[in-house]
């Protein structure tokens, strides 16, 4: 199981602030590719993905028990 | 307090002024990010800010250290507010101190710069007639020096 | 207290950050100058300020003045402390507010360096093995604009 | 009469804080040359004068009753 946290708009659009997921030995981009299927309007604009609090690439592997946390722009000061 | 922290409550910049200060510190620069009642003539009711708070706290630790590693001699404490900030309510603190005075005002602007690209922070603006989540759109593409 | 004066006693920066703060003020900058112990590596042991006060409290407020009419939407205060000053203490503090950040800084460190070139105040160093008057050779020929 | 105030360095030249002079119709320039006469080694170093609380050009006349500042280099901040 991982974790997927959601912030911001990303929460309105998904409706959780987090949800437990069966997803593990795969990378970022797929992970993204999985729940924008799932989740209709999570592709608008740049998500950033961070696993366990430091952003992620693309292709980086994600592993059992991980806390993933979908990133829209930052709007922090 | 911490030296870099996100917090619930009304924020008092002297403790983050205080804690940077040190006997070689000649100059501290102490920036403070308000709520603006007017932005592009659309008037703001209040903001809302929300953050991934554990990740939100290494990233200012992370700025601190880009600075404390680029400029020499320099200490820096920063404070974000979330929650519901009305107009005048302070957002952000920032804190630097520096032996000599130019590089104060420096690093201290790098490090609003650097909260707006890198700290998982999003505002949400409420208005008369309506409401938004703010990005600026200041993300860049992810660079090495970032991963974990 | 008065935006723009001269002190003989301990500066709180928070009354001119206060000072300065409205409804479209999305910034603010407090700049604080501190006595510092190591000088060129010589050790200072304190302080002496001295003053003319009311010509300094007069170009205090030029200064802000100036800024005022240069970066539109701003707002000034400035105080400088006389007398003894021990390590750490601050000397002078400077808090400008504006609609946006990047003038905030620039408001405030033009501020600083103007102090340095026209406000008639002069600091002693006294050191473990002597003392000195110091000059900072940045006063300019005199133009058209400061002659009264 | 006029009032001449000395700060600083010049205070300690002088042996001063401010005297009152019979003075009065003449430049700035004037002034100064009979004060560096009077006081040795106030002429080392850029000296500024002010009238008034305000800064003078060498060819100011000064006038009966006026205030006048010696000026050291300042280092104030």
């Amino acid at each position: 199981m991982i974790t997927v946290l959601y912030f911001a708009g990303l929460k309105e659009k998904t409706g959780l602030d987090k949800e437990q997921l069966i997803f593990s030995g795969k990378t970022v981009k797929q992970l993204l590719e999985e729940l924008q299927r799932k989740y209709e309007g999570l592709s608008d604009g740049i998500i950033q993905v961070a696993i366990n609090e430091e952003y992620a690439l693309p292709e980086d592997i994600i592993e059992e028990k991980d806390i993933i946390a979908l990133i829209p722009p930052v709007s922090g000061g | 307090m911490k030296l870099f922290e996100i917090v619930e409550t009304v924020i008092d910049p002297e403790p983050y002024r205080k804690a940077v200060l040190h006997a070689s510190a000649g100059a501290v620069t102490v920036f403070t990010g308000h709520v603006r009642e007017w932005t592009k003539g659309i008037r703001t009711i209040y903001l809302a800010y929300e953050a991934y708070i554990p990740m939100a706290e290494k990233k200012l630790a992370q700025i601190g250290k880009e600075i404390e590693e680029q400029w020499p001699n320099t200490k820096v404490a920063i404070a974000h507010r979330i929650g519901k900030l009305e107009i005048s309510d302070i957002a952000v603190v920032i804190a630097v101190s520096s032996p000599h005075r130019k590089v104060a005002y420096e690093a201290n602007e790098y490090a609003i710069e650097r909260i707006k690209e890198i700290v998982p922070i999003w505002k949400k603006e409420i208005w008369e007639n309506g409401q938004e989540w703010i990005g600026e759109q200041k993300q860049k593409p992810i660079v090495e020096g970032e991963l974990k």
